[in-house]
């Protein structure tokens, strides 16, 4: 570059080129609490943000994996001058940090997944389960011929405590005697203590599963003992092809796909936000029923899911 | 022209370390039936020259023949492949092991070794040596010279050709060393090429053919024994003569210390000093002879403070004030331990290993070190005492073995003790080194200190004590005034249930 | 109550599988003298290992081998940097766990999710397991590799004197206990619960490493003790909701277990069963 | 063959040599991963520099990074050079994390309400620390298994706190605490998240650890335990007593580590997974860097601070998988052990 006039009209052109390609993209960036690389809550995230970017071609993505709570904030800060418009914080721990990163970037848009505090530039959302919970619970109930039902769960937080609740009022609807127990293993990922949990409500006598934790575990071992389970969060049927009944399985992509489009035209800004919240259920298709996608009800058990008397509800 | 080619010659082995030249072209010839001794202070490079040959240590240069032919000795598995064999100084037996566990791991060949079968084995190829202790019985339950003995059967079910031998004497009573030279004239009579090292003169006279004698890596003379006399190898040895020592004078009137009834446990738990009876006088000298593992290392951790006891010990007529090693030691009793590895911390420096007493009390302001003092003080006592270092400052490690030692002794006698119990003050410390340790204690004995001295070297014992006493098995036999008794009597006592518990 | 402790039992043979054949390498190469803190590091590469390859391959024979080498190598790597460089036995145990829990996570990420068409039984594990400790123990103390494998142990010196190469025994060793650490990751990827994720040896690893202690040195002790082991880590679930005592508190539980027993093991002594030269380097002429 | 012969005394040239050329070794293999997951290594460690030291908020990662690496840092050389192989960092600091936040939500908030959380979580991290260091001294057991068992414990025990007696009541049955009173947090520089006071503290523990070993009579005994027990019983020194009070100071270091992360980025006590980085473990690299002296963690914390701050680095720009960071710390661990062994050795091939 030997002139200065040359450098000038270069620069000018190279600004005129990013302004048309900011112009034209919309940088989005996920926040992941756990690595994307297990079958669980992030991965799932980071299924959809691909979804996403397939069904929004101006829309631009980075992700960060197994961000620890509390350090959520640095991070946001290097996305942020990184270009990102919208950042989508998917963990409960961030819910503090996201608010103080929206106060920190008003302009930038932040949407915190399972929260409850909103601010002018930052929504919550979640995709929740406790209706398909509650129709599997009516199976599992049908399917007990024990009347105890297990349930594996990783931590005693509302989230679970929501969807066990609505999985034991299934039960009961259908089998007012039987019972759900429930085993703690204080994780989110760990096959090992899913595996002795699932053997010992089997051995306690429970003889359907259910389950919170981020593997294949509990179908896997149900499977081997040709016990019937519920798959949780991903396609886990293949896993035991004869012995998932059904399960429940998240479409995130539903909400990123809306709420970025509404950021897009410019009916989500900064400013606001304050007032959205985006709690999808099953009739939004955020959430879908089965261990599989399409396949609601394993067709192996339809038959003796038919042959259960079933009186909902009294 | 030579009929045959001698079993093994070395030729201008070189090998030098960091700092120093251990062997500086060295060249010796050892015949078949032939015991050649190797003879040499501390240090004179004996102990490189034996690694060299056994295939442990590689020379810089120079060659090793065996029958004549050059080979290389890369490890003592291929010393072994030759038939040439080591016994160490310090047996190299697993103590944890039986005594035909020991065995077998010389034993080549054969891949299933169950406990009979082994005895089997072993009875048959040890036919001709009778075999002194039971296969079964754990090696660490053995004394010195069943370990030693064991270590020479170990050589001879390899089919050994030349046999090394470190120091043998070193650790053995004189009881001991009698079978083993017995044993040595065997193995000769059989065509057993015999090396042998050692610093003790006598014995080199006594039981050798030829000699050797190494002075700073350099072979300084060889000789046949029959031709030279103690004076000359002495001269070889030290390059100079030996000076002689100061006299003992007679102890002072009084008691320093007095033990009754003494009884002190093993870390097993096990009663390992039984009833033991004697006292000290001011200026006095008592030697205590006894072999490892008869007691004399409770007995002395009993009297420093490192191990609890039953019976009664009184200082200069008092019960000591204190039990901890370091109180005992401001009261005036002062320790040099058995292994020098016990009384030094190698990394750190000399300033600091000599403070080893006084850190918490003259060096302490406070809660601070006076780190000033330590090396003014350090300095004071490396002059008095001679310690060849740098400076104070230098990590001891850096230090020679026989400097080591001397700034053990110094430190404890930097303090004044009255009463210093000292563990084979001089083992492993060249002649020289030797000489001044012992006219530093009959000095200080002059000037009133009292010294409870244990050793198993005898002669030390004798030349050093007024009194001498033996353990044996937790027993202590006499003292007696040391011209009442001989090395001989004083041997059977530590060796020899019967006699003489007079 | 016969079936609830059959099944107790059957939990423990499982759960104990992978901690036996751990403690068993491990065992071998403290019976030569070496420390290797790397266990839990060479289990995920061969749990890694396993997965990667009966998921490619569909063998699980080949599975098995390769997971014997990858554990190996990695020992190797252990070996090197300690045996031949003389670094640091300890913090190189250290930096094994972290290179190898960091390396299967990081090859692993494509194989998280996947599936294993043909898992393996596990009841061939768990009779090799067994058969391995009776043919340890018979090979420690009927043969002569046996006795110059706790001879180097013992008394490195000892050995060498005697055309032993300690090196050689030593190198062996801790490749064994490397292979058996990878052999332990097979069976959990491939059988206990065939998958791979990151991160799934959970600390059995370490267990294993104490568990040595525990059984101080024993091949035949290893079996109970690992039978213990696994029966607790089971109870904890099977006992959960049974009492007022929290969760967390079982879930301390095997390590509360582990302090106790090396509690115990010291205030009873009986860790002076381990080998003289354990974790000593040796080095020919420096002694 | 490889031959090594002891030097005893080593040029220092030639230890920082071996040093920088086992680091260099260390980023070359790892430079090796990078290229294997296809980035270009180069470009990654200029990223890796640029984001991290080029720039004030990377240069504020690194020293928030830092902060509890100091502490504990400090505490561990300490205790290396004693002989005491506290692995157990991490769940000290999860018990000092527990005494602070016990101050700061059970106590009337105010001006001591730091200092004093500070102090509780020093005992309650020391206190962590003392079964391994009584067993170790007392009846031999190895340190190294028992306190890696305790971080499991510790672990446990915060988790029963949090989801137990001390859920938070504004938490919505979340497993938290409440957020700690104002007075209970601690100021941070700007917008960042680097909590100062913890590094003021950190500096000050790391000199007065250097000082207690080295000008101190008690530190005089610390060296002589450390470098030879059988020396340390033979002058009878209180070799019980310095481990346990070795077992202390390291844990009460680690505790304040603890009390830093809750009082300065929490403002909560949580999820043990989420309220320790693996600090305890990284700062066995800084104490090992260390080599005794408690002051060089002033270097060495910065350098893993660095480190870690780079990998959340590559994490963000490369979209790296975390695990990345093992790799590299394992490779590093191994590359500087290695070079410690060979600057005290010559190398010598063939016989």
């Amino acid at each position: 570059m030997k002139s200065p006039a040359l450098w000038l009209v270069l620069l000018a052109l190279s600004l005129a080129g990013s302004a048309r390609a900011e112009d034209a993209k919309l940088k989005a960036c996920f926040v992941y609490v756990g690595p994307v690389g297990d079958i669980g809550w992030s991965h799932a995230h980071d299924e959809a943000r691909k979804l996403t970017m397939k069904a929004l071609p101006w829309l631009e993505t980075q992700y960060v994996e197994s961000v620890p709570e509390g350090q959520a904030l640095p991070v946001i800060d290097r996305l942020v001058k990184g270009g990102c418009q919208v950042v989508f914080t998917t963990s409960f721990g961030f819910m503090d940090q996201t608010l103080e990163a929206a106060r920190k970037y008003p302009k930038v848009v932040f949407a915190h997944a399972t929260g409850f505090k909103r601010a002018p530039n930052m929504a919550t959302y979640m995709a929740d389960f406790y209706q398909i919970y509650y129709l599997n619970g009516l199976m599992a109930g049908a399917l007990t011929k024990t009347g105890k039902v297990g349930y594996v769960g990783a931590f005693p937080i509302p989230e679970l405590k929501r969807h066990i609740s609505a999985f034991a009022m299934g039960v009961r609807a259908v089998n007012p005697q039987a019972t759900v127990n429930v085993k703690w293993i204080s994780a989110w990922v760990s096959p090992v203590k899913a595996r002795e949990a699932a053997e010992a409500l089997m051995a306690e006598g429970n003889d359907v599963l259910a389950f919170t934790e981020d593997t294949a575990t509990v179908v896997q071992v149900a499977g081997r003992k040709k016990v019937p389970s519920f798959a949780h969060y991903s396609p886990m049927q293949r896993f035991a092809p004869d012995f998932v009944v059904s399960g429940q399985l998240v479409h995130w992509e539903k909400i990123y796909i809306d709420f970025l489009s509404k950021v897009r035209n410019g009916t989500y800004a900064p400013g606001k936000l304050q007032e959205v919240d985006y709690w999808w259920l099953l009739r939004e298709g955020a959430v879908e029923m089965g261990g599989q996608p399409g396949v609601p009800i394993n067709p192996k058990f339809v038959d003796a899911l038919k042959k259960a008397q079933m009186t909902v509800g009294g | 022209m030579e009929t045959s080619p001698p079993l093994l010659r070395l030729s201008n082995i070189t090998r030098s370390f960091p700092g120093v030249v251990a062997n500086d072209h060295v060249s010796l010839d050892l015949h078949a039936g032939e015991v050649h001794a190797l003879l040499g202070e501390n240090g004179a490079g004996k102990t490189t020259l034996m690694n060299i040959l056994y295939g442990l240590d590689a020379p810089d240069s120079g060659e090793i023949l065996v029958d004549g032919r050059p080979v290389r000795m890369g490890s003592p598995a291929q010393a072994l492949r030759r038939g040439i064999a080591l016994v160490p100084q310090h047996p190299l037996l697993v103590e944890r092991h039986t005594v035909a566990e020991n065995l077998a791991l010389g034993l080549r060949g054969g891949w299933l070794m169950t406990r009979r079968r082994l005895r089997a084995t072993l009875h048959e190829r040890l036919a001709g040596q009778p075999l002194p202790m039971d296969l079964d019985t754990r090696v660490e339950n053995l004394s010195a010279g069943e370990k030693q003995r064991l270590e020479i059967l170990r050589a001879l079910l390899r089919g050994v050709r030349v046999l090394i031998l470190d120091e043998p004497t070193s650790v053995l009573t004189p009881q001991e060393v009698e079978p083993l030279f017995q044993q040595l004239a065997q193995l000769k009579s059989q065509g057993v090429g015999i090396l042998f090292i050692s610093h003790k003169l006598d014995e080199v006279l006594a039981h050798s053919d030829r000699i050797t004698v190494l002075r700073a890596g350099r072979k300084v003379g060889e000789a046949s024994a029959r031709e030279t006399t103690r004076e000359q190898l002495v001269k070889l040895m030290l390059g100079r003569e030996a000076v002689p020592r100061p006299r003992l004078a007679p102890p002072r009137p009084g008691v320093r210390l007095e033990v009754q009834g003494l009884e002190v446990r093993s870390d097993r738990g096990t009663r390992a000093v039984k009833n033991i009876h004697f006292s000290l006088a001011p200026g006095e000298i008592l030697g205590i002879a006894g072999v490892a593992g008869s007691g004399q290392h409770e007995l002395v951790e009993a009297l420093t403070g490192l191990r609890p006891y039953q019976g009664q010990v009184r200082f200069e007529g008092q019960p000591p004030r204190a039990t901890s090693p370091a109180e005992l030691f401001t009261q005036g009793v002062a320790h040099v331990p058995e292994e020098r590895a016990a009384g030094t911390v190698p990394s750190l420096s000399v300033a600091e290993n000599l403070a080893l007493r006084t850190w918490n009390t003259a060096l302490r302001r406070g809660p601070w070190l006076d780190r000033a003092r330590m090396e003014r003080e350090a300095l004071d006592i490396i002059q008095t005492y001679g310690i060849a270092t740098p400076g104070p400052r230098t990590p001891l490690r850096l230090l020679s073995g026989g400097n080591i030692q001397r700034a053990v002794i110094a430190r404890e006698l930097a303090g004044s003790p009255r009463l210093l119990i000292a563990v084979h003050p001089t083992y492993g410390v060249d002649i020289g080194a030797t000489e001044r340790v012992h006219r530093l204690l009959i000095e200080r004995a002059q000037e009133g200190m009292s010294v409870l001295l244990v050793t198993e070297d005898l002669e030390e014992l004798f030349t050093l004590s007024h009194r001498v006493a033996a353990l044996y098995q937790g027993e202590l036999r006499g003292p007696w005034p040391a011209s009442e008794v001989d090395v001989e009597r004083l041997g059977r006592m530590m060796t020899q249930a019967t006699e003489g518990a007079a | 109550m016969i079936d609830e402790m059959l099944q107790a039992l059957l939990r423990a043979l499982s759960f104990g599988t992978p901690l036996l054949l751990a403690c068993l390498g491990t065992l071998v190469n403290e019976r030569a003298g070496v420390v290797n803190l790397g266990v839990e590091g060479m289990m995920a590469l061969g749990a890694l290992t396993a997965f990667s390859v009966a998921t490619e391959t569909e063998s699980l024979w080949l599975a098995v081998a390769l997971s014997l080498v990858a554990g190996a190598l990695a020992a190797l790597l252990h070996g090197f940097v300690t045996l031949t460089l003389r670094a640091n036995a300890y913090v190189s145990g250290l930096a094994l766990t972290m290179l190898g829990l960091g390396v299967s996570g990081l090859l692993g990420n494509r194989y998280e999710g996947a599936i294993l068409l043909e898992p393996a039984p596990e009841l061939p594990f768990t009779v090799a397991a067994g058969v391995l400790a009776v043919g340890l123990w018979a090979f420690l103390y009927a043969t002569r590799p046996g006795l110059v494998l706790r001879s180097v142990g013992e008394n490195p010196a000892a050995a060498d004197v005697l055309g032993v190469s300690v090196g050689g025994v030593r190198y062996l060793a801790v490749a064994f206990g490397g292979a058996l650490a990878g052999l332990a990751g097979a069976f959990l990827s491939l059988a206990y619960r065939p998958a791979w994720t990151d991160g799934m040896t959970a600390g059995l690893g370490w267990i294993a490493v104490a568990l040595v202690i525990f059984v101080g040195w024993s091949p035949l002790r290893a079996v109970l003790g690992s039978l213990f082991f696994g029966l607790l880590y089971y109870l904890q679930f099977r006992l959960q909701d049974q009492s007022r005592v929290p969760t967390e508190l079982f879930a301390a539980m095997p390590y509360l277990l582990v302090v106790g027993v090396l509690a115990l093991a010291g205030l009873r002594r009986t860790q002076g069963s381990a080998p003289a030269a354990l974790g000593k380097p040796y080095h020919r002429g420096e002694r | 063959m490889i031959r090594l012969e002891q030097e005893p005394r080593p040029r220092r040239a030639k230890v920082l040599g071996v040093y920088l050329g086992m680091g260099v070794v260390a980023f070359a293999l790892t430079g090796g991963v990078f290229a294997a997951y296809g980035v270009s290594p180069w470009e990654v460690y200029r990223a890796l520099l640029e984001g991290t030291l080029g720039e004030r908020q990377g240069l504020a990662e690194v020293l928030r990074r830092t902060l509890p690496l100091l502490l504990i840092g400090g505490g561990l050389t300490l205790a290396f050079r004693v002989g005491f192989f506290n692995i157990g960092a991490e769940g000290q600091l999860l018990m000092g994390a527990v005494g602070g936040t016990a101050v700061a939500l059970f106590l009337p908030p105010g001006a001591l309400s730091l200092p004093l959380m500070f102090l509780a979580g020093a005992v309650t991290g020391g206190l962590w620390a003392l079964p391994a260091a009584w067993l170790r001294s007392r009846v031999d057991v190895n340190e190294i298994l028992t306190t890696l068992m305790l971080n499991a414990v510790a672990s446990s025990f915060v988790l029963y706190l949090v989801s137990g007696p001390w859920r938070g009541e504004q938490v919505q049955g979340y497993t938290y605490t409440d957020a700690f009173p104002d007075a209970a947090s601690l100021p941070v520089l700007g917008e960042t998240l680097v909590h100062w006071p913890t590094g003021v503290l950190g500096v000050v523990v790391a000199l007065a650890l250097q000082v207690l070993l080295t000008r101190t009579s008690l530190g005089y005994a610390l060296r002589v335990v450390g470098a030879s027990p059988r020396a340390a019983r033979y002058a009878g020194l209180p070799t019980q007593r310095v481990v346990l009070l070795t077992g202390l100071l390291s844990g009460g270091a680690a505790g304040l580590a603890g009390v830093g992360e809750v009082a300065g980025i929490h403002h909560r006590l949580l999820d043990p997974t989420q309220l320790s980085l693996g600090y305890g473990f990284t700062a066995i690299i800084v104490a090992w860097l260390a080599r005794g002296h408690p002051a060089l963690v002033l270097l060495t914390a910065p350098l893993m601070g660095v480190i870690l701050a780079g990998g959340d680095l590559l994490k963000i720009s490369f979209n790296m998988p975390f695990r990345v960071i093992d790799v590299f710390s394992g490779v590093l661990l191994f590359c500087l052990i290695s070079g410690e062994a060979l600057a005290r050795y010559r190398v010598r091939w063939g016989r």
